[in-house]
């Protein structure tokens, strides 16, 4: 039988059956032993070939004590100084090394799809990554209502809580059955008593009249700043079920905060359990640095609306100004 | 780098799509498709159910359209003009066996910059409406494309269009034993949600909503 | 010894995945094939119909486990040419760089895979070390390691990392050297050259009958690409030429499937440094996510009567996305995704490829055809 | 005229035991005891007395059985000790499967199996661990521990390590961990449960792992270790040894068929097949090593080679030596020849249906094959436990005390180990070869070439061998004559194939992309 079938190149040879392959493997296990290793005739031309694969930026984000600032690698092998005649392919030994000593530039925060980390202190119940969530696995419960401390008036004991109905903000106005639903009889009706108050979203407030927008539909409307009590939104609960989570990170850039983002952490997210996986608050909370330059970054950026809105509105008091003079 | 320009492929739509309107039952135009920064002109037709294998033979013999890519089946419950819908996605690659010169083959190298006539590259899109049936079915074209095999078998399986015709139709991506009838891609079988609750406080999902029609997603 | 069926899968080194093939053998002789496919079917077409167009981006990216990119890019040609949306140039190259990064990625997988096959273990450890490489450059792109959930519909997540040039030239260089290594080892080992030489002919014309595509085609001596044939990227602008194999004269065999694939990885490579060099801009600058140089507007919503698709260059044939507008929420959300995968298509003719062969050539004429299973069974 | 070296096992053994059987007979009475009465009858009826039993020596009764009793304890001890080598060395050829592929893979890495041992995990060290086992049993681990630690600097206070520096670990510690991972193995097997398929012939099902195990262990028998380290001596061990050896893929064909499963089947008929196609010329090349050494014994062919011609065949029969290995490799079934357990096509072969402690003995077996291969070819070719060049260095002051000092035991091992090391280094370089090119290449190209071995092994002995040594001018013209073969094949380049392969229609219309590449 003619194994040569035709092939223009590569064609079977007595010489290849075991030298061509065989001495092939030998080079590279002799690369790995000591000072045999280094010959000439065993490098490939890609051997040794050192490259600094660290970027200015990347050097300056990790700083100088870091263990793999000012490193030359190999790109595929290294060396250690103890054994410096040793070259091997790295292995990183988890959990002893971790990879972000070894290759920094793969953890640029904001760039990696790691554990989801939240700062519930900017965080807002807007639910945008909620509606992100491609295979659900955010939950939040959020309610709005009045905070019953910002409900005392003049003369109660512990005044002092109070805060006030500003435009953007929401307000709430007491049901007409308020009382009958103070009174409500919770052991014959088998349910939750219902809310008390109206919502609305206040849109503007010109002397004691204030425009809101009703939240159950009823419209746009002007009422007395005296019937309406300030309101706000609360979170009951943020729930993340890891289990679900395939880290798209669509939830990270749906967030208009700084509040939603994923962090560079890769582990801790194991469990025993369906339920381990079901990260509440706690386990959603970050490295005290992360968790305070995230809070900055959102401060700047809060400031920075705060300046642009201010300069905006300063402007046109300026054209106002003009046109009347 | 040499491609076919659209030039030429704008030219050689046209004249292909001329020619499909001659046949009766068939309006075809020619579309421009822009994905990312180029255009594609592709030869769209809309044929009847009852013209289309004299269509698809004429495509495969006459227009040389030698490549079935895509084998599509919509179910249109909500829609006026029909209920059913078979898209077919061909490709006219104008690909021909490599000559042997002594001995050796010599790979022909066709330069897409300077193609013509039948060789140049084509999209064809032809789309097959259905009326309101409960059993849809349109002619097989297995035996001119063998690759139109399996697509044919997967968009019966999943859509529930039958194709007459067609040798050894069987479930390819559904179990083989589902019960007949069930063809998933169909638009009344809404997607069950196994929700957060159910999923894990009741996995065998006993008290689980046959469909959730409240949320879909 | 009389003919049997042997069930080889769903569990079986042979498949690369999860599927059964039915072998009908006389002796050592195959006689007949039958494959069974659908067992990971995951019903991502019906899942789409219920996610907008953003999300189902995530979803396209497992459909391969081997290449992601290529995947979730098709998609997302589909999905502008349905929503009509104009993409930045340098978007464009960026995806460029991410989709050939991945195919040599992809490409080196089934060189791994394909040394087992045939019975060589190190081949799979020296190509799973030069994945690794390949793996980090994504990862440095898409954040996540394998599925990286990089394009955008518009343009693409994020610009290329500070630094991400200088690590790609290098690796890749380092990678063109390397690859003379797989050559010597297959390319000049007799073994090798008479187990898959003169195995598994494939005819191009027959081939394209039975919708076979990409490399497997091109491995037979004609140079149909649908990156030349029906241009959608910025290919045309870069220097290359489709690889193209000079076949044995049966057609193709195991060798030129093989051969074509190894090449292509040079071409990919040598495509990704060239469009380093080209980038609008430079591939040294960053913009911030979002910005319009990388991301151009998109409407969310598809009005119904729409439809896009689009032929796409997998790393294993002709991927395709057809995309009918109008679904839920107005035309949020598609109202039927069909995905065309090279795989589902390949896998029937390639166990006719194997009748009259060995039962040893079965591993051998398969997984030179690089079946994915992911994307087989959607 | 044997060889020998101070390690002389059998002769302390036969001493021991001749001294102990000597003790019990002084310690026998030597007196003779005398049982002797006799019964007087009636002098009416007989006039003898009727005498009963008779004088016995337990000393000279002894000594009548001491020779077999001294042959049979002898035989017995010496068993045990040959077959005690052989497990104990045994474990160092997967160590050296492990090791050295891993290096001709390129993956070998840091041991962190060894290395938790004395990190720990969290707050406290291993160190710390060990120290709370109850009645302090755990105290000398634990300052092993503690001065590991302290050695290799692995702070365990350090969550993470530098990539450069703290690396010590891996120097030439990865080179004793895993050694023990056999011991491992052996009892996760031995632990598992036994199962047989329902539809397998129960019998043959079990009786053909007992055929391959017994008849491999069997071949150790007549394998000696040494000079003085074997457990069977007979006149023609050659012979038996290569019967025994050619049982197993018996074995390995009734265990396919036994377990009812269509990929043992095939396994099983690939095995049979291919031991068809390897016995023959595996035989006629041993066949014409006996011819060259002139005797059917193992360890007069090691003497031929040390003693009588002082050479070793390797270089009267460079052919013979590269038939053998090949054969072996076919025999005990390695890659590029293991059809019979082709992982891709067939699963594991005919050994699928088996597991637990059956699986895990063949398994053993299979590398105790290998290993008795790898010592056979250092018995016929490499000198035995012969140091090499050992009569030129012995015959140095200081070196020559060394080397003598070096027992033929080690000198065994090591090349048996090399030996091994090569079969691991084919397995890593070379694919599977397919059933019709195996079988095809055994009766084409092997075959032929074992007759011409053996036809070039007559002419030697008969015409060459003087009679007590080789002529000065044959061993070095064989081995350069082979050499020389060698260079030619290795270095004949193809050229008209590679210019030939230089194709015009190349995908790559720049030339940086891959420099220095043989195409270009």
């Amino acid at each position: 039988m003619d194994y040569n079938t035709g092939h223009p190149h590569a064609t079977p040879n007595f010489r290849n059956l075991v030298i061509k392959p065989m001495w092939i493997t030998l080079k590279t296990a002799l690369r790995t032993v000591p000072y045999i290793g280094k010959a000439k005739f065993l490098k490939n031309n890609y051997h040794g070939q050192q490259a600094n694969l660290t970027d200015e930026y990347t050097l300056e984000r990790i700083g100088e004590n870091h263990p793999s600032s000012g490193q030359v690698y190999a790109a595929d092998r290294e060396s250690s100084p103890a054994l410096p005649f040793l070259e091997r392919p790295v292995t990183i030994m988890y959990p002893y090394e971790r990879l972000e000593d070894m290759e920094p530039w793969l953890f640029v925060p904001g760039n990696y799809n790691g554990r989801i980390g939240i700062v519930w202190e900017t965080c807002t119940a807007c639910k945008a990554c909620v509606k992100a969530c491609p295979n659900d696995c955010l939950h939040m419960t959020s309610e709005t209502r009045v905070n019953v401390l910002d409900t005392t008036d003049e003369g109660d004991e512990w005044h002092g809580f109070g805060s006030e109905i500003e435009s953007g903000g929401l307000a709430a106005r007491r049901k007409e059955d308020f009382d009958e639903i103070e009174s409500f009889d919770l052991v014959h009706e088998h349910k939750a008593p219902p809310q008390q108050y109206d919502f609305a979203e206040v849109i503007d407030i010109t002397g004691d009249k204030a425009t809101v927008r009703w939240q159950d539909g009823s419209g746009i409307e002007s009422v007395e700043m005296s019937s309406l009590k300030p309101a706000e939104v609360d979170i009951v609960s943020g729930r993340i079920d890891i289990g679900r989570c395939m880290f798209c990170g669509l939830c990270a850039e749906a967030c208009p905060f700084e509040s939603f983002f994923m962090s560079n952490e890769y582990d801790g997210m194991t469990g025993y359990t369906r339920e381990d996986l079901w990260f509440d608050a706690d386990r959603t909370r970050l490295l005290p640095v992360v968790h305070q330059e995230r809070v900055d970054m959102e401060l700047a950026k809060r400031a920075q609306k705060e300046k642009a809105k201010r300069e905006k509105k300063a402007a046109k008091a300026a054209t106002a100004a003009k046109s009347e003079a | 780098m040499r491609v076919v320009s659209e030039k030429i492929q704008q030219e050689a739509a046209e004249k292909l799509s001329s020619s499909l309107e001659k046949m009766e039952g068939v309006e075809s135009t020619v579309d421009i498709r822009t994905s990312g920064t180029q255009n594609r002109p592709i030869v769209t037709a809309i044929v009847s159910p009852e013209n289309w294998r004299k269509v698809a033979e004429e495509l495969k013999n006459k227009h040389s359209v030698d490549h079935c890519s895509m084998i599509t089946g919509i179910h249109w419950p909500e829609s006026s003009d029909k209920k059913w819908e078979v898209v077919y996605h061909f490709l006219r690659t104008g690909i021909t066996n490599p000559v042997i010169e002594d001995g050796v083959v010599v790979p022909n190298i066709v330069d897409f910059s300077k193609v013509k006539g039948k060789n140049v590259p084509l999209e064809i899109q032809i789309s097959v409406k259905i009326g309101d049936t409960r059993t849809p079915s349109v002619s097989s074209v297995q035996d001119l494309w063998v690759g139109a095999d399996w697509n044919e078998k997967e968009t019966w399986d999943l859509v529930g269009i039958d194709f007459d015709g067609h040798d050894g139709m069987r479930r390819v991506l559904n179990p083989h034993e589902s019960p007949v009838g069930f063809h998933p891609l169909q638009k009344q079988h809404k997607l069950r949600y196994h929700g957060f609750e159910e999923m894990y406080d009741d996995a065998q999902g006993f008290m689980r909503k046959p469909v959730d029609s409240s949320r879909v997603k | 010894m009389a003919e049997m069926w042997i069930s080889m899968g769903p569990q079986h080194p042979m498949t690369h995945g999860l599927w059964t093939l039915k072998v009908k053998v006389d002796g050592e002789t195959v006689v007949d094939t039958e494959p069974d496919l659908g067992y990971i079917h995951r019903g991502v077409e019906k899942i789409c119909e219920s996610r907008d167009f953003t999300q189902i981006t995530t979803y396209c990216d497992r459909l391969c486990y081997a290449s992601a990119n290529t995947w979730s890019h098709a998609y997302i040609y589909a999905a502008e040419d349905l929503l009509g949306v104009e993409v930045p140039e340098r978007a464009e190259y960026i995806r460029l760089v991410a989709v050939e990064i991945q195919r040599i990625a992809s490409h080196l997988m089934w060189l791994g895979a394909y040394g087992p096959d045939i019975g060589n273990l190190s081949v799979m450890v020296w190509c799973l070390r030069e994945r690794e490489m390949m793996m980090d450059l994504l990862q440095e792109l898409g954040g996540s390691r394998m599925h990286y959930n990089f394009p955008r519909i518009g343009g693409v997540k994020r610009d290329l990392p500070h630094g991400f040039a200088l690590r790609a030239r290098h690796k890749l260089k380092l990678f063109l050297d390397r690859i003379q290594e797989y050559e010597s080892l297959f390319d000049e080992s007799t073994v090798f050259l008479i187990r898959s030489q003169g195995v598994g002919y494939a005819k191009p014309e027959e081939m394209i009958n039975h919708g076979v595509s990409g490399p497997n085609i091109r491995a037979a001596g004609v140079n149909h690409d649908i990156r030349s044939s029906h241009p959608y990227s910025v290919y045309s602008e870069l220097d290359w030429e489709p690889a193209v194999e000079r076949s044995s004269i049966k057609g193709a065999d195991c060798y030129d499937r093989y051969r074509i694939r190894v090449e292509e990885m040079r071409q990919s490579a040598n495509l990704v440094l060239q469009a380093l060099d080209k980038m609008p801009g430079g591939a040294e600058t960053y913009h911030e996510p979002g910005d319009p140089k990388i991301l151009g507007k998109a409407p969310i919503r598809a009005p119904e009567g729409t439809s896009g698709s689009h032929h796409f260059e997998d790393s294993r044939g002709e991927s395709m996305f057809y995309i009918a507008g109008g679904g839920e929420g107005r035309g949020k959300m598609p109202y039927r995704v069909s995905i065309r995968s090279p795989m589902f298509i390949t896998i029937p003719y390639a166990s006719k490829c194997m009748i009259g062969y060995k039962v040893a050539d079965i591993p051998a004429i398969m997984g030179s055809f690089d079946p994915c299973i992911g994307e087989t069974d959607r | 005229m044997a060889s020998s070296d101070w390690l002389d096992v059998r002769g302390w053994t036969e001493s021991l035991i001749g001294w102990s059987m000597d003790k019990t007979h002084d310690i026998l009475p030597s007196n003779d005891i005398d049982l002797e009465f006799s019964i007087t009858r009636p002098r009416w009826f007989l006039e003898e007395p009727i005498v009963i039993g008779s004088e016995i020596n337990l000393q000279s009764g002894f000594a009548d059985i001491q020779p077999s009793l001294e042959a049979f304890f002898v035989s017995t001890i010496m068993c045990t000790i040959v077959f005690a080598t052989m497990m104990l060395t045994l474990m160092v050829v997967p160590y050296i499967e492990r090791k050295f592929i891993g290096r001709l893979m390129d993956r070998i890495g840091a041991t962190t199996s060894l290395r938790s041992l004395w990190i720990g995990e969290g707050p406290s060290t291993a160190g710390d661990w060990w120290n709370k086992l109850p009645m302090g049993m755990g105290v000398p681990i634990g300052m092993v521990n503690k001065s590991l630690n302290s050695v290799l600097g692995n702070d365990h206070h350090l969550e993470t390590i530098d990539r450069v520096g703290n690396r010590g670990y891996h120097g030439i510690w990865f080179l004793f961990p895993g050694f023990f991972q056999a011991l491992a193995d052996f009892l996760k097997f031995a632990t598992k449960e036994h199962l047989i398929p329902e539809k397998a012939d129960k019998l043959v099902f079990e009786v053909a792992p007992v055929i391959i195990i017994a008849t491999t262990i069997m071949c150790y028998a007549f394998i000696p270790f040494g000079p003085h380290i074997w457990a069977a001596n007979p006149e023609l061990s050659l012979l038996f040894l290569m019967a025994i050896f050619g049982v197993a893929p018996l074995g390995v064909f009734f265990a396919g068929w036994a377990s009812n499963n269509k990929y043992t089947l095939i396994g099983g008929m690939r095995s049979a097949a291919q031991l068809t196609a390897y016995e023959i010329p595996l035989l006629i090349t041993v066949l014409s090593i006996a011819v060259v050494s002139g005797s059917f014994n193992i360890i007069e062919i090691v003497d031929f080679q040390i003693e009588t011609s002082d050479t070793w065949n390797f270089f009267i029969l460079p052919l013979g030596a590269a038939l053998f290995l090949i054969t072996m490799i076919a025999e005990v079934e390695r890659i590029p020849f293991d059809m019979p357990e082709a992982e891709a096509e067939l699963v594991e072969g005919w050994w699928t249906e088996y597991g637990g402690i059956r699986w895990g003995l063949m398994f053993a077996v299979e590398m105790m094959r290998a290993y008795a291969a790898c010592i056979l070819f250092a018995m016929f070719f490499l000198g035995g436990w012969e140091f090499p060049f050992q009569d030129t260095l012995s015959s140095i002051p200081v070196i020559g005390v060394v080397v003598d000092l070096i027992p033929g035991l080690v000198v065994v091992l090591l090349k048996a180990w090399l030996l091994f090391a090569f079969f691991v280094w084919v397995r890593a370089s070379l694919h599977r070869i397919r059933t019709d090119q195996i079988l095809e290449f055994g009766w084409r190209y092997l075959l032929p070439l074992s007759i011409l071995n053996l036809a070039i092994a007559m002419y030697l002995r008969l015409e060459v061998w003087t009679g007590t040594s080789w002529p000065i001018w044959v061993p070095p013209v064989i081995t350069i004559l082979a050499i020389v073969l060698f260079v030619v094949y290795a270095i004949d380049e193809d050229k008209d194939a590679l210019e030939y392969s230089r194709r015009p229609y190349n995908t790559q219309t720049l030339d940086k992309a891959y420099p220095g590449s043989r195409r270009d």
